[in-house]
């Protein structure tokens, strides 16, 4: 994308995926390089398109919202929360505080296990085997405490519209639980984090590559901590009303590398267990579900969210028949997918993944436009979209 | 038991292939390979990337399109006697994606379940699948191999 | 280079202590019992004591996963209802929807922790008996349309003891 | 030694069992270190066996698959070419090829090496995996600034960089080994030996264990050459931090992707008997305990050293990345240097 003005002669050409260590799902990374230098990439997303936001079109809205869940396995509550954020706010549904309060939580021990899932696979891609297994073995803590809220480790299913499932409730006995949990994952956690920050070999692989400025980072909008490690200081969070209980910092870095995308997310973790002390400490009592709604025609309603990776949006409408018309998802991984492409021109290629890599590309979520015919690739005309995919109404 | 069937039985390299599903079971995959609370390496089973090494196949997700070929082409690479594994409601019926359509009907961009693509050995459903079902899964798997000639 | 020098004299010794005795080994033991024995617990989905075996989830199942199995021996739950039936769920063909869960009367209309879930929703925390005993919330559109869901045997049960607590 | 109708007969028996406890021993090896590693990750790891042995049987069990290459014939040859060549490699190492036409020298192990090394380009340059550039997928988007560049697949791009490391990468253990061979002011693996322990070279009773008097490890020179040897060690057998030729995430496994079943097996073989080969070679250059088969306790001893290599090597694997050329090359040239200081010191000694 950068070398877009100087021409440089491209002497190879070398490609990674669909299945690859170094991608946990799949897609195709295409590297242009003269020697090592990696001088342009393409990140070709496609291969992952599964149709979602064709399946919501016409389901009743308590479905579909099963289905926005399985948008992705690992923030899944994101979208499970996102999508029923966008009809209490269509249709003015009041969401009781308690219900807020364990949605909140759910969302911040699963950022914590995203963020870890990150540590883990770039330190995979680092080649530092054993950091990366650490790093799993500190996420099961929290994907033992999500399936005591949730019964399921990778999909809680914690919010249902009006409120969260009766089954996500905390009890006395759980809040004593999490709060254990939390107290010793932190002691542990401050210890990788040092160790890891110490670390000379690891560090002299993360400082100095993948550098994305400020202005490129708002420039391709790179949300998340892919933009606050760009110095771009941006959080859905702080301007969320559920959040507004809450006292946490947002962490920016000015450093713009990849180590700086390491550690925004290592320190984001701390804030998140501040919000999770506070939840549990400080969560009121009463009902955790409103079942006073009806699902009725409500016109298009977009809702924002801080999901783990950035800025994720959702929308619909409904129909009289209270039936999903055009969903929208817009996850964070697109839009950081350009800055991606940008930040790993001029490295080496093993450091031009690392830095993919350390963007924590998850790219289920966003593959919706496909491209069709295998060889050469072109795009539908309007009359094939109708012939293959219907009329949308 | 001979020593063809007990060397077979004591290494097993195990490849994985995700062929687009919501990244939960790979994420679980993962778990129980790189997880030393799981660490599937103390029952012999070792991670490859390389289909000229594995012997059992691991599939998650929903074959999406453009991963028929890619899945094809991983199983014809491995070399026999080989096994699958189906991994994750996805893989095993197409889970909400092929099932629970609203306007359209079906859903033509998925080729779920695997089955339809290449040979399913072992079917672990869950969704997505605890670490400790995909191990087992993988188990299960074994005597198939053991066999062969 | 101090760091560096720091670094490897500390994890030296703990390192070593790994190495040499297991110390703080993460690899649970439970769980590895229990794969060597094949013993893995399946997934939990029917609460038998809790269900009324109304068929309801089995109506409502989009991949006709589930089969309502004859009970030994009828129960009795309260005076004029017996319980006849428990459905099994099929987890190779069930897509983990949770249809089954959000039309299963026990949790939809009291808001207790469900007796059938693809996933484990928990152990309830009231008896049948109690459960039953609490007023209705539904609203009777809801309970009409619902009323096309399951056998009427177990749904004059539950409109019976709504009409009841509402009035 | 003197009855040289003997000799040939002696040589021919003492390799067999050299080369026979080397294989056996190799297949161990790779288990060992897992297990360091998998202790230090905190978790149980695989049975000794099982990397090592039970890999290799049942790589052999495996159906016979063509692989991918452009002329498969010489790919296939290759792998024989490596397990040949390290053989070779470690018997000129031990006691009776020493006086056999001057092999048992520096020369001969250094030029086998280089011979080993340029294995991987060639490997690199034949085996074309589908994995990267043949993978069919439509990943040609339209509207991409780049048309019609050369793909490359990832095993040529393992074989550029195996040509970097053969340039650079390997010199500080070329440099290292020759330390003790300067020490003993010699280019003969026995007068290195002899300056060590000198009472091996006069025994002749097969059991006795004729402990080294002054081993090279314990002068300065001797443990900066061994420190640099250890490292050039990691190197040679492309482990991490300089396994760069097969980055994991990057090339997979390199050139080595295409072989499956039985020729897979001998690629373990391979890898691991170099593994133990440079471990042997190290305690018998710089300890001075040769690998003597008809000396039964002799090589039970280089045999339990021969375990400090490989342990050094799990630890290091465990903690550390994999580094690539911007420190590959700082690293090669100081330690290159440090080298040519231990090589300056031992001359001057
Ligand atoms: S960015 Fe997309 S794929 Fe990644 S975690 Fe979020 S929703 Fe899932
Ligand atoms: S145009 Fe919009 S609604 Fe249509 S498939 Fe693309 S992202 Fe989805
Ligand atoms: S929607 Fe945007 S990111 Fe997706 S293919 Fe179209 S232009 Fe690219
Ligand atoms: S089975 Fe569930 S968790 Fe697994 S890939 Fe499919 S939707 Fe994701
Ligand atoms: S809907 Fe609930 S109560 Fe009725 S049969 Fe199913 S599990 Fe039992
Ligand atoms: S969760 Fe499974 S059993 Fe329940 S309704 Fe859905 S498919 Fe059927
Ligand atoms: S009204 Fe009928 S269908 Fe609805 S929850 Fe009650 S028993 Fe189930
Ligand atoms: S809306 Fe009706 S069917 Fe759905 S969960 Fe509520 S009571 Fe049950």
């Amino acid at each position: 994308m950068a070398s877009g003005e100087k021409r440089v002669e491209i002497e190879k050409e070398l490609s990674f995926g669909p299945v690859h260590p170094a991608l946990i799902e799949p897609y195709r990374i295409r590297l242009f390089v003269n020697d090592e230098i990696v001088e342009d990439c393409e990140l070709n997303i496609n291969m992952a398109y599964r149709g979602i936001e064709k399946l919501f079109d016409g389901l009743p809205v308590e479905r579909a919202l099963l289905i926005a869940e399985r948008v992705c396995g690992i923030c899944s509550h994101v979208h499970a929360w996102n999508a029923v954020r966008v009809i209490e706010g269509g249709l003015s549904i009041v969401v009781p505080p308690r219900a807020n309060y364990i949605r909140v939580l759910t969302n911040e021990m699963q950022r914590i296990t995203s963020h870890l899932i990150l540590f883990g696979h770039a330190f995979e891609v680092v080649g530092h085997e054993t950091f990366a297994m650490r790093s799993f073995l500190l996420r099961e803590s929290f994907m033992d405490l999500i399936s005591y809220v949730g019964g399921n480790r990778v999909m809680p299913s914690v919010p249902i519209i009006g409120g969260v499932r009766p089954r996500a409730d905390l009890t006395e006995s759980l809040k004593r639980v999490i709060l254990e949990r939390v107290d010793e994952f932190e002691e542990k956690y401050k210890g990788y984090v040092t160790r890891i920050i110490e670390d000379p070999l690891v560090m002299s692989r993360l400082t100095g590559i993948g550098f994305l400025t400020k202005e490129d980072a708002v420039r391709f909008y790179a949300t998340g901590p892919t933009g606050r490690a760009s110095g771009w200081d941006y959080d859905v969070r702080t301007k969320m009303d559920e959040y507004k209980p809450f006292e946490f910092n947002v962490i920016t870095d000015e450093s713009c590398d990849t180590k700086a995308r390491i550690v925004v997310r290592a320190l984001e973790i701390f804030e998140s267990l501040k919000i999770i002390r506070q939840v549990v400490k400080s969560l009121p009592e009463g009902p955790v579900v409103n079942q006073s709604w009806k699902a009725e025609e409500m016109d298009f309603t977009t809702a924002y969210l801080e999901a783990y990776r950035g800025e994720l949006m959702h929308s619909y409408a409904l129909d009289s028949h209270g039936r999903i018309r055009n969903y929208k998802i817009r996850t964070p991984t697109p839009t950081n997918l350009a800055a991606m492409e940008h930040a790993c021109v001029g490295d080496h290629v093993t450091e031009a993944i690392l830095t993919i890599a350390s963007c924590d590309p998850c790219l289920t979520c966003c593959t919706r436009a496909e491209v069709v015919d295998s060889g050469r690739s072109r795009i539908l005309s309007d009359f094939e979209i109708v012939q293959k995919y219907g009329w949308r109404k | 038991m001979n020593l063809k069937a007990t060397s077979r039985k004591n290494a097993i390299h195990i490849m994985v292939a995700y062929t687009g599903g919501c990244n939960g079971c790979d994420i679980e995959i993962v778990n129980a390979v790189l997880s030393p609370r799981y660490d599937v390496e103390q029952y012999r089973v070792l991670l490859t990337w390389n289909p000229r090494e594995a012997d059992v196949l691991i599939v998650s997700g929903v074959v999406t399109w453009q991963m028929v070929e890619p899945l094809k082409k991983i199983y014809e690479s491995i070399p026999e006697p080989k096994g699958v594994v189906a991994v994750g409601a996805c893989a095993v019926n197409g889970n909400v994606y092929k099932n629970l359509v609203g306007d359209i009907g079906q859903n033509e961009e998925i080729w779920a379940p695997v089955e339809t693509v290449i040979p399913v050995d072992v079917k672990v459903p869950g969704c997505a699948p605890r670490p400790e079902d995909v191990i087992t899964g993988v188990v299960k798997a074994l005597p198939k191999i053991l066999e062969a000639p | 280079m101090i760091t560096f020098l720091r670094i490897m004299l500390q994890g030296a010794y703990k390192n070593m202590l790994r190495v040499l005795t297991r110390a703080d080994r993460a690899t649970s033991i439970a769980m590895r019992d229990k794969i060597l024995t094949m013993s893995v617990p399946p997934l939990e989905t029917v609460l038998d004591e809790m269900c009324i075996g109304c068929a309801g989830c089995y109506n409502v199942c989009p991949t006709h996963a589930i089969t309502m199995v004859p009970l030994d021996k009828p129960v009795e739950i309260i005076e004029g209802y017996t319980k006849t039936q428990v459905p099994r769920i099929d987890l190779l063909r069930c897509i983990f929807c949770l249809n089954c869960h959000d039309f299963c009367p026990i949790y939809s209309v009291f808001g207790e922790a469900a007796p059938i879930h693809a996933r484990d929703v928990g152990t309830p925390r009231m008896t049948l008996q109690e459960v039953l005993k609490k007023p209705i919330r539904a609203p009777p559109e809801k309970i009409e349309e619902l009323r096309k869901l399951i056998p009427s045997s177990s749904f004059s049960l539950i409109t019976n003891g709504g009409k009841s607590n509402e009035s | 030694m003197d009855n040289l109708l003997f000799f040939p007969l002696l040589l021919i028996i003492s390799s067999v069992v050299a080369a026979a406890v080397a294989i056996l021993y190799s297949l161990v090896l790779p288990g060992i270190e897992r297990k360091v590693q998998a202790r230090i990750q905190q978790r149980i790891g695989p049975p000794i066996l099982t990397p090592g042995f039970w890999s290799v049987l049942k790589f052999g069990y495996k159906r016979r698959i063509e692989p991918t290459a452009q002329i498969p014939g010489l790919y296939k040859s290759l792998v024989y070419f490596g397990v040949g060549i390290i053989v070779l490699i470690f018997l000129f190492s031990t006691p009776y090829w020493w006086a056999v036409l001057g092999w048992g020298s520096v020369l001969g192990i250094a030029g086998l090496l280089k011979l080993e090394e340029v294995l991987y380009v060639l490997m690199g340059s034949q085996s074309q995996s589908f994995l990267s550039a043949g993978m069919p997928v439509p990943d040609l988007a339209k509207g991409s600034k780049h048309v019609g560049i050369r793909r490359e697949f990832v095993e040529q791009h393992s074989a550029e960089r195996a040509l970097k490391m053969m340039a650079i990468g390997s010199l500080p253990f070329y440099i290292a080994l020759l330390v003790p061979f300067a020490m003993a002011k010699s280019g003969m693996i026995s007068s290195v030996v002899a300056m060590q322990n000198p009472a091996y070279m006069l025994t002749s009773e097969w059991w006795s264990v004729p402990l080294p008097s002054n081993p090279v490890i314990f002068t300065l020179p001797g443990i900066i050459a061994a420190l640099v040897y250890f490292v050039g060690y990691v190197m040679l057998l492309n482990e991490k931090p300089f396994s760069i030729l097969k980055a994991k995430i990057d090339l997979i496994e390199g050139g080595v992707l295409e072989y499956a079943s039985k020729l897979r097996a001998y690629y373990y073989l391979m890898r691991n008997m170099l593994m133990f080969a440079l471990s042997s070679i190290f305690v018998t250059l710089f300890i001075g305990i040769p690998f003597d088969p008809f000396m039964p306790l002799m090589m039970l001893l280089n045999i339990a050293l021969s375990l400090i290599l490989p342990v050094m090597l799990a630890t290091l694997v465990a903690f550390s990345p994999i580094l690539t050329f911007r420190q590959i090359y700082p690293a090669a040239i100081g330690l290159s240097a440090f080298g040519i200081l231990a090589l300056v010191i031992s001359l001057g000694v």
